[in-house]
């Protein structure tokens, strides 16, 4: 279980999160709305260990998300693809390989490179690939080590049909297997769809956080629209 | 793919070649004052000729390029800016072994010396820019702009040494006093230059064809990868 | 007529830009110091040796601080796609290439002129009389330098490596400039008589048109492709 | 009008655009559609003027697009905002101005600012902006010099509420004023909405170009696919 | 150990990457060339009065081409968000930190090496016979540079004006560095007994010390905040 205690976030005099409290059940699949700015990427930032909260805690199982014991539970997809262009994409992932501590990664190397319809040009220069190869990649390293907690910000915005295709699938599939996924977006009835909780930011204070309902999923626009209508 | 012309060409070339060393190490006299380093000369000043020439055709090939945006032309500068390259390091390299027993040092900061030095890292930079450049487009253009002004720059530096007292002979070809060669060194110099011309055509079709290929590569990846 | 007030305009934004926040000049200027520092440190400035030296010193600073501003005149631009904008208006490549050459010349004269007393006290320099010379001197070297470093500014502007690309294609064919600068300046730091080293003004003077009438040619086709 | 005669875009050997023949009549929307890659930006940055064709002609009313008097009747929204961080939101607008020719733009600059609600911050520096406001400014940029022909490449991707509403209205405004505009996006439906005309592009080539009609805004999906299933 | 198995892991990915494209070195290596050409402007290396400033040419040079390997070494990350995955990513700061230093450790000394003999050639260094000394002040010269340089690599990754700042940064701090690795090297140019300047060796070892002690604590600080 992930909890974050009363979390404030600054930029200088500006607060992005406002005395965030949030608890994510093991298992569960949370959807993060928000309007642009509402601080979505800011908490899953601090979700994935990249920054640290200005007050509040943050804790994943009782523990601090600096330690390496939990940074290896976390899987991130970010805005950036975060692969590396002079590496093949075999190398690329041998390379997260080693920085997990994962020890003979050359089957499940294989394995991803499969998944994500790779493994012809397993040894083809990624700066070489076309945009969606590189996404597929990208996704593939951050599946790699079978993370039980996935990140994903806005993962499916300019991402092309294969690419989305193929994530879906994979998101469906971890949580089928009861791993636990926060995915912050802007397009709310697929987001409701497959969200067990929904999360909603406004201007850094969380205006809503509860399970998903068959109401919410009915009508999801009015629900966003209520509790972002102060801006 | 090596046609009939390659062989012939490649055939020329190596007799050539073989011909100019005879000249050098053997027929041609001995020059009194400086001994056997002197031979030197004969596979000193050519190269830097040809590379002079290379320069040219990078230019002329550049230009055409910016004007029609075919590709060929792009190969043909490359092609020639390497061969420039390689010919000019030659000229910088035989330089210093005939320095060092004729003036004592391997190097000296001379306007001469320092013109060769540039126009070798000119090669340099021109071949450093386009691998900083993946689309091949615009790797051609940016080039081809670069020649145009490494070029001239090229010129002003070689036309700065006359203003520059320099230690280094003067030049033989349109170079006034100093030009005094003897008429069998004279045979040999031309004839030198004139091999290592020949080398350069015959080594530029291939490295020409081989960038040709190396686009093609390229091109079909992408292709592909876009499927 | 209409070129050049389009130019003036880009110059004029770039000066406003760089009057508000002094980022450039003021990291360009401790850049120098800190190469001024270095070089003292790595080599004692005592006696007419460095007097010799003087006036390439001054001009490795110069060049090494310059080069630097060069580098970001046009990366700048593409900060918010800046630069799409511009190529987008109604106003043709030359002018964008003037523009910006201005302002960075204004720049680098700042650079130089501010660095330029710090460097005297530093290598106990003599003020001559005829340092009045010094001006055209420091405007045509820049003016040479900054055009040539404008050009491939915006060459390299989307180019990998772009900041140890510049050097290495800006210095081989400046060459001739700056070493027609640094034999003025010398000249001029010795007190040597100005008048055989006249014809390295007129060099510098054709140097500078021939490159800024290439660029001026040049930059639509770099900026366009 | 403008129109693209048999324009193929290379990247090296690699086509981007392939004999791509369109016109587009002068006060006509067209929505421009294509999966990723399918060279919508790479078609729009044409027609601004930012690339040239490698083969084939773009004309607009048989001019040039390179012809500074093309050019000035071109507006233009692209992934970037186009705005100086260190300019206020006046200087930004007065120096594009000085770069259209405008004279004397004062007037105008207080009414775009007005427009978009920038009016009270009219000396502030763009880099203090809130991301929504850049956003709006960079709106006003794009129609300060008010183009008859306006180049919009994705404009509601990543736009916060606000400035989508106020873009949206300037675009149904520019229309009714008989503008020539040009939409790429992903967005079937909103875009099929206000579009007078549809062009698909599928991997470089022109798949489909012709009047938006009922039928199509009645079920885009099925229309869409049909054009793009090849992939 | 296991700190040293993943900044192992680090280096190793650099340096594959360098060694396939080539790319940094081969620039460094060019830039290296062209500000000797510009040194030549200034010092005419005719007779002794360079050889005592030799030491000090050398290491201005490898101080400018060194600056632009190091701010790559961070900015490259960049690139694509390739930092995010760093720090994300269970290995300790301090581990990102080591492997990045070691791998430009050993992008210096390859440009250092390949610079050493032309240097030598254009500045008429007489060779002696115990330049194998130079080998360790290269190597503890040249660790020093690249710990604070790295260090500041990540300071600087996100800041603006990065090329500018990271040169204002690093030499200031390295100057203490760089006086003792020239004393060494001039010592050794000159021929003269190394014997007494063995101190400086231990200074360098101590001064390297420092600040890998100081990188390693604060690095996690930098880049996690
Ligand atoms: C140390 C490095 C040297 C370099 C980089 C160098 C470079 C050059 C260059 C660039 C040229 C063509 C110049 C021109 O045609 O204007 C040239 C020609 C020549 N060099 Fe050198 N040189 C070097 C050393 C020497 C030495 C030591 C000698 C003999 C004392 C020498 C004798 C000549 C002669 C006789 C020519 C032909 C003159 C001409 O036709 O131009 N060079 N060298
Ligand atoms: N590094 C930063 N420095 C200063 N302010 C920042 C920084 N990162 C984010 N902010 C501010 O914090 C607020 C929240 O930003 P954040 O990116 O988390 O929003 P978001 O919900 O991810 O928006 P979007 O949906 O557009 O991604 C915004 O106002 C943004 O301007
Ligand atoms: N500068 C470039 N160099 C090489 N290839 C490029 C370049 N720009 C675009 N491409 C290629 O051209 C094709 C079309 O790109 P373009 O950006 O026009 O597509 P798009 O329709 O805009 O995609 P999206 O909807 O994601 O914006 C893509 O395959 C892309 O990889
Ligand atoms: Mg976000
Ligand atoms: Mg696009």
């Amino acid at each position: 279980m992930i909890a974050a205690q009363g979390v404030w976030k600054f930029f200088g005099d500006f607060a992005a999160l406002r005395e965030v409290s949030l608890e994510i059940a093991a298992g569960s699949t949370l959807a993060l709305l928000g309007r642009n700015g509402a601080g979505k990427t800011t908490l899953l930032r601090m979700l994935a260990a990249l920054s640290s909260p200005s007050r509040g805690t943050i804790t994943a199982d009782g523990a601090s998300l600096r330690e390496p014991a939990q940074r290896r539970r976390i899987g991130l997809i970010g805005h950036g693809i975060s692969i590396y262009d002079d590496l093949t994409a075999a190398e690329n992932l041998e390379f997260f390989a080693s920085l997990y501590g994962i020890t003979a990664p050359g089957e499940r190397i294989d394995r991803w490179l499969e998944t994500t319809d790779l493994l012809r040009v397993r040894n083809g220069l990624a700066r070489q690939f076309s945009r969606g190869m590189r996404q597929r990649l990208a996704i593939a390293r951050a599946f790699f080590h079978d993370p039980d907690i996935l990140l994903l910000d806005e993962p499916f915005t300019a991402l092309d049909d294969r690419a989305a295709a193929l994530l879906s699938g994979l998101i469906r599939q971890a949580h089928d297997q009861g791993r636990t996924l926060i995915i912050s977006t802007h397009q709310l009835r697929e987001a409701l769809q497959l969200a067990t909780d929904v999360a909603v930011l406004d201007r850094g204070r969380l205006a809503f956080s509860g399970p998903n309902t068959e109401e919410l999923k009915a009508a999801p626009e009015d629900f966003y629209r209520k509790y972002t209508e102060t801006a | 793919m090596k046609s009939q012309s390659d062989w012939i060409w490649a055939g020329v070339t190596a007799v050539m070649m073989v011909t100019a060393l005879y000249l050098t190490f053997v027929w041609v006299p001995m020059e009194r004052t400086m001994g056997v380093v002197q031979r030197i000369f004969y596979f000193h000043a050519p190269p830097f000729f040809v590379a002079a020439i290379a320069i040219v055709v990078s230019l002329v090939a550049g230009i055409r390029f910016l004007v029609t945006r075919d590709f060929r032309f792009d190969e043909l500068a490359v092609a020639s800016a390497e061969l420039g390259l390689v010919f000019e390091s030659m000229n910088l390299a035989t330089g210093p072994f005939w320095a060092r027993p004729v003036w004592g040092i391997w190097w000296t900061w001379d306007a001469r010396l320092t013109s060769a030095f540039v126009l070798w890292l000119m090669f340099v930079g021109y071949l450093i820019l386009r691998r900083a450049v993946d689309e091949p487009t615009q790797r051609a253009v940016l080039s081809a702009v670069l020649t145009v002004f490494q070029a001239v720059g090229a010129v002003i530096v070689y036309l700065a040494n006359r203003l520059w007292r320099t230690q280094h002979p003067q030049p033989v070809i349109a170079g006034g006093q100093g030009s005094g060669l003897h008429p069998d060194m004279w045979l040999t110099f031309v004839f030198c230059t004139a091999a290592f011309m020949v080398l350069y055509l015959c080594l530029l079709r291939h490295t020409r064809r081989l960038e040709r290929m190396r686009r093609e590569i390229e091109g079909l990846r992408r292709t592909v990868h876009s499927l | 007529m209409e070129l050049l007030r389009q130019a003036w305009a880009i110059a004029r934004k770039d000066l406003r830009i760089e009057r508000r926040s002094k980022e450039v000049v003021n990291a360009a200027f401790s850049f120098a110091l800190v190469v001024l520092l270095l070089f003292s440190f790595t080599f004692d400035p005592t006696g007419d040796q460095v007097r010799e030296m003087s006036g390439g010193l001054l001009w490795l600073v110069y060049s090494f601080a310059g080069v630097l501003v060069l580098t970001r005149s046009f990366a700048q631009e593409t900060q918010n796609d800046c630069l799409d904008a511009l190529v987008a208006a109604p106003v043709p490549g030359s002018a964008i290439f003037l523009g910006k050459a201005l302002a960075n010349t204004v720049f680098l004269l700042f650079l130089e002129l501010a660095t330029l007393p710090v460097f005297t006290i530093f290598y106990n320099v003599r003020w001559e009389a005829k340092m009045a010379w010094l001006l055209p001197v420091l405007v045509l070297g820049t003016w040479g330098f900054t055009v040539i470093g404008t050009v491939f500014s915006a060459l390299t502007v989307s180019v990998r490596l772009r900041e140890l690309m510049l050097p290495l294609l800006v210095f081989p064919i400046t060459v001739p400039a700056l070493m027609a600068s640094v034999q003025l300046t010398t000249t001029l730091f010795t007190g040597e008589p100005i008048a055989g080293d006249l014809v390295w003004l007129q060099f510098l003077a054709g140097f500078d048109l021939i490159f800024t009438l290439l660029g001026v040619t040049l930059v639509e086709t770099i900026l366009v492709g």
